[in-house]
């Protein structure tokens, strides 16, 4: 069944307003941080895998000619993933199998945006076709507001008190964020101000969502034995899942939401978990708005359907919970979306080499990472562990 | 076009906001002030223009700036007959590859200051013929602050 | 390789503007595939597309639009942005490691939605330089077309014998685009674009969907009695801007050597017996024939010469006609794979070469002046 | 040419207008061409009897063709609704305006439309107005073009 993989090093970039920078400089910044974390340089690279959001928010097309030296491409193999929102996971498993399959040791996996050069709502209705969608999807806000009011009403969840949970996911985000020295956003908030934010769309608030950010992510994979070698704390690739649904948003249930549910189950059975609320130590999962960090809470099986506000509000899942998720302050404190998704395996990765400076999850050994795209489309999920 | 089947027409149109960076920037002040500028990587010895922020081949940080020559040679050129989206100048024109002395790459831009259309002019045009920056006077810290490079 | 991986069917649909929806055309090229292949979407096990963001209709995320279309619903698929072939090498990786039996590979693109290949290859310039000076696909290849016959001696009647052979060619392909009996004078006589490259050299814009279905080893035996090997692959990136470039020493050699040396190919003028080559613009697939090593530098003009590379000829190079006479610009360099797949079962149709194809090569090309190179052995 | 942003770094504005044009395919034509004469056009899937709206080719679970065509009626049900009142480059839509997942009666699928026919100016009012689960009409523009946007919005009854 394929050869171990594992993270060997990551690296990123200060992620926020990086006007200062060009894209391919600011894509060096993660590049340059994942060399010199994993300790190696790049001719020990077999090939590198490359990816953003879609071509039309970078300005530029086909990116990765434009970045084939800040990727340090040159005369070597490349993989161009891209699976919109999700493509950070996308990347990682593509590295995944390209070591797996044997035909590289170690490649350099590496995600990129500059969302403050493209306009990102602009961009994004035109995910959708000029025919039908297009007209009533209102940016990214427009789709994920149905899709909580579909899952409020098909458990008869409070108002109140999602807006409750989603608030807490929101404070205990930020206040995360404070300890991750790449977030994009750190600041603090209360309930209050979360839950009397400027609404975007109804019954979205601001501090409901993610920021617009500039930021890269890079990360080295290797096979068991270079990893072994090279590493003294290599974080094992343990399972992989990812699926899709339909384009039109109105065929599938987005509540008991297939394309994660299916994905966390493929990662998970690849991993050997089937308690992953006790077996996962810790998550970082892909939540652009703050209700769909509940709903993913269920769709990942850490709680039944329609009780992912009863734990949240009791702090599972914040920091110091049962199932700490996402320590480093998630998406809702740093979103360059083709990174994001690879941002999260890197701080997966972090976490279970002990690595998370003060974000460390004590004893981390388990972790998931996730990301998610498409119009509210497609889930993919990694497991990272401590141990082969 | 007329098609013979059923089309929607539509557009995309978005808004970008590049990061020009530092390097580049002082590139674009150069050329307002009648300048080309390149920079020197402290590994390889390249002088590459325009300037980079790092070495392509060497990965480092590209700090020694230099002024380079405004004369060069032409190294390779097409005649734009046709008029084609984000032409740099209504047709004819030559794009053109040009090595400037003491510099270790090509630098793509336009030749002209001669009739286009006098197939004479075009005949003395060849590979290595000396060629001079030509520069325009309203300069905005643009690649055609350079009108063009004209034959010597 | 490690283990083998085979290519057990294929599909295509042809170039010419079609009045059906693209959803729909995706939809029936996976279809015909797994009929063919007599398997349900259902048991595929993985996809790998490759589309493109700019090249997709205006519609952005071009995966999500055809997923589902794709046979990819509730799948662990994925996607290629760019080169086609790097689907199937994706493909391959996928089944190598052990996870996956099969894979459906698909090269979407339908021109008819995009407009010219050239405003959109504009794009692929820096915001900062060479958009400002209108660089774009042709006016690259313009470029890298005058350095070659300076430095070599190639003559602009050599680069025009591609543009007849491989038009010449099409005429015996259902599936092409531009297909016709042309003279050289015609040829050199076409109107000049960005000179020296004259309009019929230079690529259409064209619709491709093509389909290829993958097995491992094992399950190939259960899917086919003519599986097409994947004999060895491999691509290279050059670095980015033009200038910095040798244009007529690029990254096709070391995409190739890679491939020869998985495939344990030494001497490729006679170890393979067929080629389809990317070449948009006609001189390129003189340029690229010396970089694949089936002669030496500065010969690929003698070799079109020779009459070695047609269709009847010892080693035929585009006898589908190539992307001179098809140019899906995504899906181009699978619609080469596709074509080698069918040589070698012997099931090329008019098109089918007058020789035993055992061994043949697939190659694919993006970016400016071949910045980016993929090369594919197949064999019997 | 080069401004300045907020942080005073420079930067180069600029816009990309790229022209494409979508085929329609005999499929999206007929639906269309239905909305034209008022009607809404569905496919139905010969296996899972799936009815989905818009029509279909094929059905991308059964992955068969869809070649049972069915005028679905311009009533149903609202299964989710968003409220938008914040504009952003290129929105197609004018805000404020209520999107809607529509369950049209009979179907299997959710149809994205608006919902209208009411002040839409404050959203608490709004909140007051619209509810999921209720029932909602096609409300048809006079002049049509064979556009999504015939329908001008769903009314709720």
């Amino acid at each position: 069944m394929g050869r171990a993989v594992a993270v060997i090093g990551t690296g990123q970039t200060r992620h926020g307003m990086r006007s200062e920078v060009t894209y391919p400089d600011l894509i060096r910044e993660a590049v340059l941080a994942a060399f010199q974390d994993a300790g190696i340089t790049p001719d020990d690279i077999d090939g590198v895998v490359s990816g953003t959001m879609p071509s039309m928010m970078e300005g530029v097309a086909l990116t990765h000619f434009y970045f084939a030296d800040a990727l340090r491409s040159v005369g070597k193999p490349i993989l161009k993933t891209e699976t919109c929102g999700s493509t950070g996971v996308s990347l990682a498993i593509t590295g995944y199998y390209w070591v797996a399959s044997g035909l590289a040791d170690v490649v350099l996996v590496v995600g990129s945006e500059k969302m403050h050069e493209g306009d990102s709502q602009a961009t994004m209705t035109t995910v959708a076709e000029p025919l039908y969608q297009r007209f009533f999807i209102s940016g990214a806000p427009g789709a994920f507001g149905m899709q909580s009011k579909l899952w409020l009403q098909r458990y008869n969840v409070p108002e109140d008190k999602a807006r409750d949970a989603a608030a807490k996911v929101s404070v205990d985000h930020h206040k995360s964020g404070l300890l991750n020295p790449y977030a994009h956003i750190r600041k603090e908030y209360s309930m209050e101000d979360v839950k009397n934010a400027p609404v975007i769309v109804y019954p979205v608030r601001l501090l409901d969502v993610c920021p617009n950010s500039d930021g890269a992510c890079a990360v080295i994979m290797a096979c068991e034995e270079k990893a072994k070698k090279i590493c003294s704390k290599p974080a094992w690739i343990k399972g992989v899942g990812y699926a899709g649904e339909e384009y039109w948003i109105g065929d599938s249930d987005k509540v008991v939401w297939e394309s994660a549910v299916k994905s966390a189950s493929e990662a998970y059975k690849m991993a050997g978990i089937s308690n992953p609320r006790q077996e996962l130590d810790v998550a970082e999962i892909y939540n652009p708005f703050t209700f769909q960090e509940l709903l993913y809470y269920e769709c990942f099986g850490f709680c039944d359907f329609g009780t992912a506000c009863d734990y949240t509000l009791k702090g599972t899942f914040a920091r110091g919970g049962e199932l700490p998720c996402d320590p480093s302050g998630g998406v809702l404190c740093t979103n360059p979306i083709g990174a994001t998704g690879l941002i999260r395996c890197a701080e997966a990765a972090l976490q279970v080499s002990g690595k998370a400076g003060e974000r460390q999850i004590e004893g981390a050994e388990l972790a998931l990472a996730h990301a998610m795209g498409g119009i509210i489309q497609f889930n993919g999920v990694m497991i990272l562990g401590s141990k082969l | 076009m007329e098609k013979h089947f059923h089309v929607r027409e539509h557009e995309v149109w978005l808004p970008y906001r590049f990061s020009v960076g530092p390097v580049f920037h002082r590139f674009y002040q150069g050329l307002k002030e009648g300048k080309i500028l390149g920079n020197r990587c402290p590994k390889c010895g390249k002088v590459l223009v325009p300037p980079r922020s790092f070495c392509p081949d060497c990965y480092v940080d590209m700090t020694d700036w230099v002024e380079t020559a405004q004369e060069g040679e032409l190294v390779s050129w097409v005649l734009g007959r046709k008029e084609f989206f984000g032409m740099p100048m209504d047709p004819p024109f030559i794009g053109a590859l040009i090595r400037l002395d003491r510099t270790d790459c090509n630098f793509l831009h336009l030749v002209g200051g001669f009739d286009l259309d006098q197939k004479e002019n075009l005949k003395k045009l060849r590979t290595g013929i000396r060629v001079k920056a030509v520069w325009r006077d309203d300069k905005k810290g643009h690649f055609l602050d350079i009108q063009y490079f004209q034959p010597i | 390789m490690l283990s083998k991986v085979a290519v057990v069917e294929a599909a295509m649909m042809p170039g010419p503007e079609s009045a059906e929806n693209y959803l729909t055309q995706v939809y029936r090229i996976c279809r015909e595939v797994l009929d063919k292949a007599g398997i349900t979407k259902d048991e595929v096990g993985t996809v790998v597309s490759a589309s493109s963001d700019v090249f997709h209709g205006g519609i952005s995320c071009a995966n999500a639009y055809y997923w589902d279309a794709g046979a990819a619903f509730l799948k662990n698929a994925s996607r290629q942005d760019g080169e086609s072939l790097l689907a199937l090498f994706y493909g391959i990786m996928r089944i190598l490691s052990g996870r996956y039996e099969t894979a459906l590979v698909l090269g979407l693109c339908k021109g008819t939605e995009n407009p010219d290949n050239d405003l959109i290859t504009h794009f692929y310039t820096d915001p900062f330089y060479q958009r400002q000076l209108g660089l774009n696909e042709t006016f690259a290849a313009g470029l890298q077309m005058r350095m070659y016959m300076d430095r070599y001696g190639i003559t602009e009647e050599q680069c025009a014998k591609v543009v007849v052979k491989n038009l010449g060619n099409a005429l015996r392909n259902p599936y092409a685009h531009v297909k016709k009996k042309v003279t050289v004078e015609e040829v050199l006589n076409s109107k000049p674009v960005l000179e020296p490259l004259k309009e019929m050299e230079c690529a259409p814009k064209s619709e491709g969907f093509v389909a290829l279905l993958l097995a491992s080893e094992e399950k190939s035996k259960k899917l086919t009695d003519k599986p097409v090997w994947i004999k060895g692959f491999g691509s290279s990136m050059d670095t980015f801007y033009l200038g910095d470039r040798n244009l007529l020493n690029g990254h096709l050699n070391k995409a190739a050597k890679q491939a020869y040396d998985r495939a344990g190919i030494t001497d490729p003028r006679r170890e393979i017996d067929l080629v389809e080559l990317t070449e948009p613009y006609a001189f390129q697939e003189l340029l690229w024939t010396e970089e694949l090593g089936f002669c030496d530098r500065g010969e690929g003009g003698k070799l079109i010469d020779s009459g070695i590379t047609q269709w009847s000829g010892g080693l035929p190079v585009n006898p589908s006609g190539g992307v001179l006479a098809t140019n899906p610009y995504v899906s181009r360099g699978l619609y080469r794979a596709a074509e080698v797949v069918l040589q070698i079962r012997g099931q090329a149709g008019e098109r089918q070469v007058d020789k035993k194809v055992k061994t043949g090569l697939a190659h694919g090309t993006h970016g400016f002046a071949g910045q980016f190179h993929a090369v594919a052995i197949l064999g019997s | 040419m080069v401004t300045f942003d907020k942080k005073g770094n420079p930067i180069i504005e600029t816009e990309a207008i790229i022209p494409y044009q979508s085929v329609l395919g005999p499929t999206w034509f007929r639906f269309f061409e239905g909305l034209k004469e008022e009607k809404i056009y569905g496919t139905k899937c010969q296996k899972c009897r799936r009815v989905l709206v818009p029509a279909r080719a094929f059905c991308p679970r059964c992955f068969l063709d869809m070649e049972e065509w069915v005028k679905v009626p311009s009533e149903g049900e609202i299964l989710a609704w968003v409220y938008t009142n914040y504009e952003y480059f290129g929105m197609p839509t004018k805000p404020p305006f209520i999107t809607a997942i529509i369950r049209l009666d009979g179907t299997d699928t959710g149809f994205l439309h608006l919902i209208g026919g009411f002040d839409l100016s404050d959203v608490e009012k709004v909140r007051t107005r619209v509810k999921d689960g209720a029932r909602v009409q096609a409300v048809w523009r006079k002049e049509k073009q064979g556009h999504v946007m015939d329908i001008e919005y769903f009314r709720p009854l």
